[in-house]
């Protein structure tokens, strides 16, 4: 257990979300029980205008964990200089048993509050306000996620451990390693990359048929196997070195940090898609051009990974 | 846009350049000196700088006292908590290692 | 247009401060009428006008505005139908002093992001109506009564309402300012909108192009 | 989504209506922020004056523990140590502390093999005027600019007499002084000829202060420092990486300190930001009132006050941290860098080096925007729910 400053800054902004949700969420349970757009007694009014309250502390949470997430990252970068044998934020990371289902829950944690800001953005548009108590639902399994993500954050920064010697991503990202990271290795990188590619092009006719459903299906397939394979695969060139498999290094700046702009293009795409999808089949009157914002965000990303290959083989004429 | 957003985004931009011409400054005259500091630590080979301690009673503490960090002069005495920090390694606190390797 | 049934408006509820403000209240205007409600102040004359406008909700009864049940909107709907439907001219005015002219009336368009040459347009168009052009870059506090009044009323007309609901609006002027508020009144309704006006001002009282003066008493009409 | 730059005006519109107010936050914040930021700074600029040395030195200090205490360690013991795996050299080095009564203060002294040859590119780098011969031939010294300092304040010019262990006198000579571009390294340090070091502290010429290692693999290293530990249980060894991680950890533990300080002067600041934008006069409650007849929604309202937080934060923000460049890299921190300087008398003249990463940044960003945008949410918002109809009365 070390206090870095950034670690007192991580921790006061999770008590400050922590203190704001559970508002958010007493509120969110009295509406769940009692709203009624025809009723028309001073308890409905009062909860409409908590519920706008509601609101605007999601919003509040939601745009502060999108810099947050990248701060976290950096912390966890800065803080591989003290750990022995981590190199990046990957060691560290790693060096706790349930650091990796943090990152899950960061992640989806940022997909659900995003999600459930356009689907209040819908909703308010709407006379009758006949999303609110879904979307209020929605919120009180999203502050349950919000809750184990910060409990597992602080028990996360408390149980670092300076005198563990924990593996380097070098080897936790390697064939042979036992890690919860292996099983992608058991994946032949050819069969992945012809998947990762199918994928995408289902994705891109599925953006022309105009199928909610299917097009929500292939973006979180898309979100999945773009991680994977840029594991196995695209990191490798990133790095030039056939062995080096690490989601993390790519976020330094010897690689002028290229791995904020991969990731952030996938996220939007895959956002987008998945959100606009969801919120298409719930209401038909739902704005169509998610689909075209899904596909460019994707395809940017597509590009990306795709050239770094392809300029290694121009330049060294040689695959790894 | 009304004159006063008008004067804000130019004080705001006036604040932006300040601090530009601040940084370009800092970062045209300060140097380092890295290689010569590097030559000298290989000479002499003790770490930590002739501030962080109160040079008057001892220096490089890292090198002899294990837990006592910041003293205020040779006369007094340690007292806690201003000259004591925790001990942040097995290695260094020399007590029976507990290095656990992870596959 | 504007129908309200079995209106009755009770302030504090069930406490000892309890005071009722208007009761059973039944009336219907149509559209593009001209309507004065008539009575001494306390009457109830504002109350009614700020459930006609959703301001506030009737403890009994209903309002229908337009094919919509204001009475029962949701406090959001609410601020959209008065955003659309409704320009308001207040007693006291109630311009921002220390805001010119110019920001004072695109108030009510702010939320809704105009476009920015459309709104100049036509804020240069009202201040033209109402001769005030070359007060536009001034301050509010620096303006006189009678030009604050003109303000208030270009305000009320920058989102192009239907219904223009003005509260003792010459409560503060002199004669000759007033005639000339009833002259942009008649202007007002031949451009197709629907008026009311709550004022014990007996100049009101007289006027060939009133369609329905109601007379208020203790909240009954 | 169009940014709606007319509500943004209206926020900035109405922070200059509350002018007296609106500086006043301001002011108060960019202290707060100012405070912040230059103990951030100073201590990012000595962690980094510190960590760009860290490779240059040994990688493994050998060092023996007699009682609890530190205690010179067999000369004999270098052997055994060189025949361990991947253990590459083992240099046994005298150095220690001189206590000059007269100024009391104290000097390191470390001692060399000789003034050799080999050293001779290395000290032309970093000694002024230097005379290679006359160093081998005569008892002389090279000292910091600290110590020169201390010394001709006490009439020593060219010469310093050491009492040596059985209270003789030991005059050495001072042949040059270190450039002053080590001075923070350097300011305490006198180097010397070992035989003259051990002549001094009266030490067995059977033993040295302690033992550095340099090892072929850095890989291997913890593996050495184990081997080591079982070869000698009386040793303390000490790694490269050791030092990083207490650096690290000093300057966290500091900054932490005085975080944890700064927290409860924030909090009080932002207490009195919510106890503001709670409280408000009538004149704004009918300005709401108002507005909110005019058709805005409580979000409008509740947008208006978030910009106005943004903005007076953001100001605040970028003037705290021009104040703070602007003191502690031009004017050099005065008062506030003896919190990590402690009280020396041998204080070195020299300039915080002048580093500046995104991280800190970030870090500055985080302990007080966001807070303070928190602060206002709540009260925002029960502005925002007033009741419109008070303006109809």
């Amino acid at each position: 257990m070390f206090l870095t400053p950034e670690i007192i800054a991580i921790y006061t902004l999770n008590i400050i979300f922590l203190f704001f949700s559970i508002f958010a969420f007493i509120i969110s349970i009295n509406i769940v029980m009692h709203w009624n757009v025809n009723r028309t007694d001073e308890r409905q009014y009062g909860l409409e205008k908590k519920s706008i309250l509601v609101a605007t502390i999601i919003k509040f949470i939601f745009i502060l964990k999108l810099p947050l997430f990248i701060f976290f990252v950096f912390t966890a970068n800065k803080i591989s200089g003290v750990i022995t044998g981590a190199m990046c934020a990957a060691g560290v990371v790693n060096s706790i048993s349930f650091g990796l289902w943090l990152f899950v829950f960061k992640i989806l944690n940022l997909f659900i509050f995003g999600f459930w800001i356009a689907l209040h953005n819908m909703d308010t548009k709407d006379e009758q306000l006949s999303l609110t108590k879904l979307k209020f639902s929605i919120f009180i399994v999203a502050f349950m996620l919000l809750v184990i993500e910060i409990i597992y954050e602080i028990s996360f920064f408390s149980s670092l451990n300076i005198d563990k010697i924990v593996s380097c991503c070098g080897t936790l990202f390697s064939v042979a390693s036992s890690s919860s990271f292996s099983f992608i290795f058991n994946i032949p990188s050819s069969i992945a990359i012809g998947f990762f590619y199918l994928i995408f092009s289902l994705l891109v006719v599925f953006s022309f048929l105009k199928n909610e459903p299917l097009f929500l299906v292939i973006n979180i397939i898309f979100f999945i196997t773009a991680l994977i394979s840029l594991i196995l695969f695209f990191g490798t060139y990133i790095y030039e070195l056939p062995t080096h498999h690490c989601p993390y290094c790519f976020l330094q700046q010897e690689y002028y940090y290229v791995g904020y702009l991969l990731y952030i293009t996938l996220f939007i795409g895959t956002f987008s898609g998945i959100s606009g999808s969801i919120l298409s089949m719930l209401n038909r009157k739902n704005r169509k051009d998610f689909y075209k914002k899904s596909l460019l965000f994707n395809s940017i990303y597509v590009a990306i990974v795709t050239a770094y290959p392809i300029v290694y083989y121009i330049k060294n004429g040689v695959w790894l | 846009m009304s004159k006063l957003s008008y004067y804000l985004l130019s004080f705001i931009f006036l604040l932006f350049s300040i601090l530009t011409i601040e940084l370009l400054y800092m970062y045209s005259t300060f140097s380092l000196h890295v290689k010569e500091k590097n030559n000298f630590i290989a000479i002499v080979g003790l770490p930590d700088l002739a501030i962080s301690n109160g040079a008057n009673f001892i220096r490089h503490r890292s090198y002899s006292d294990t837990f006592s960090i910041f003293s205020n002069g040779p006369e007094l005495l340690e007292y806690f908590p201003s000259t004591f920090t925790y001990s942040y390694s097995n290695n260094y606190k020399n007590t029976p290692s507990r290095i656990e390797f992870e596959n | 247009m504007i129908e309200c049934k079995n209106i009755t408006k009770i302030f504090n509820q069930n406490r000892h401060n309890e005071q009722i403000a208007l009761k059973n209240i039944n009336l219907k205007i149509k559209k593009n009428e001209l309507t004065v409600l008539r009575g001494a102040s306390g009457s109830g004359k504002s109350t009614l006008l700020s459930l006609i406008a959703a301001l506030s909700r009737p403890t009994k009864g209903e309002i229908i505005v337009d094919g919509k049940r204001v009475s029962k909107m949701l406090e959001n709907s609410t601020a959209m139908f008065r955003r659309e439907n409704i320009g308001f001219i207040f007693q006291k005015y109630n311009l921002i002093s220390t805001l010119n002219s110019y920001e004072n009336i695109i108030l009510p368009t702010i939320p809704s992001n105009p476009n920015e040459k459309e709104l100049t347009r036509h804020v240069d168009t009202l201040l033209e109506m109402f001769s005030i052009t070359n007060k536009k870059e001034s301050l509010v506090k620096n303006l006189s009564g009678g030009e604050q009044q003109r303000v208030a009323i270009a305000r009320s007309l920058i989102n192009n309402p239907k219904i223009i609901i003005a509260d003792e609006p010459t409560a503060n002027l002199d004669k000759k300012l007033s005639l000339e508020f009833i002259k942009t009144m008649q202007k007002l309704k031949q451009q197709n909108r629907t008026i009311i006006i709550a004022t014990h001002d007996p100049l009101f009282f007289n006027l060939n192009f009133c369609d329905n003066i109601i007379e208020m008493k203790d909240g009954h009409i | 989504m169009k940014i709606n730059h007319y509500l943004i005006g209206f926020a900035i519109s109405s922070l200059f209506r509350r002018d007296a107010k609106s500086f006043f936050i301001i002011f108060i914040f960019t202290s707060l922020i100012f405070l912040l930021s230059s103990i951030l700074f100073i201590s990012n600029s000595i962690k980094e004056e510190l960590f760009i040395t860290l490779d240059s030195l040994p990688q493994i200090t050998v060092q023996k523990l007699q009682a609890g205490r530190h205690a010179n360690i067999e000369i004999s013991r270098v052997d055994k140590l060189l025949k361990l795996n991947g253990v590459q050299s083992a240099i046994p080095r005298v150095w220690g502390y001189y206590y000059f009564e007269n100024a009391g203060v104290n000097f390191s002294i470390v001692g060399i093999d000789s003034f050799d040859k080999q050293y001779k590119k290395n000290f032309e780098e970093l000694v002024e005027n230097i005379d290679f011969d006359e160093l081998e031939k005569n008892d002389s010294m090279i000292v910091g600019e600290g110590v020169k300092e201390i010394l001709s304040q006490n009439y020593y010019k060219d010469f310093f007499n050491f009492v040596k262990a059985d209270g003789e006198l030991k005059k050495i000579k001072i042949s040059s002084v270190f450039k002053s571009s080590t001075v923070l390294e350097s300011n305490d340090i006198i180097l010397m000829p070992k035989n003259l070091v051990l002549d001094i502290f009266g030490m067995s010429k059977l033993k040295v202060t302690d033992i550095v290692l340099e090892v072929a693999n850095p890989q291997e290293i913890p593996t050495i420092s184990q081997k080591i530990k079982n070869l000698f249980p009386d040793t303390r060894v000490i790694t490269n990486s050791d030092l990083r991680v207490s650096y690290q950890n000093i300057f966290d533990y500091k900054s932490g300190m005085f975080l944890a300080l700064f927290v409860v002067s924030a909090f009080t600041f932002f207490m009195i930001i919510y106890d503001k934008a709670s409280g408000l006069s009538s004149e704004e409650k009918r300005e709401i009132g108002v507005l909110k007849a005019l058709g805005w929604k409580i979000d409008d309202i509740i947008k208006i006050k978030f910009y106005e937080a943004f903005i007076v934060s953001f100001i605040s923000f970028l003037l705290g941290i021009i104040v703070a460049l602007f003191f502690v890299y031009i004017l050099q921190a005065p008062l506030l860098r003896d919190i990590f300087m402690g009280y020396s008398r041998l204080k070195p003249a020299f300039e915080l080096p002048f580093i500046l990463d995104l991280q800190t940044i970030f870090l500055l960003f985080f302990l007080t925007i966001p807070i303070y945008i928190a602060a206002i949410i709540i009260p925002s918002w029960r502005v925002a729910i007033m009741n419109a109809d008070e303006v109809m009365r």
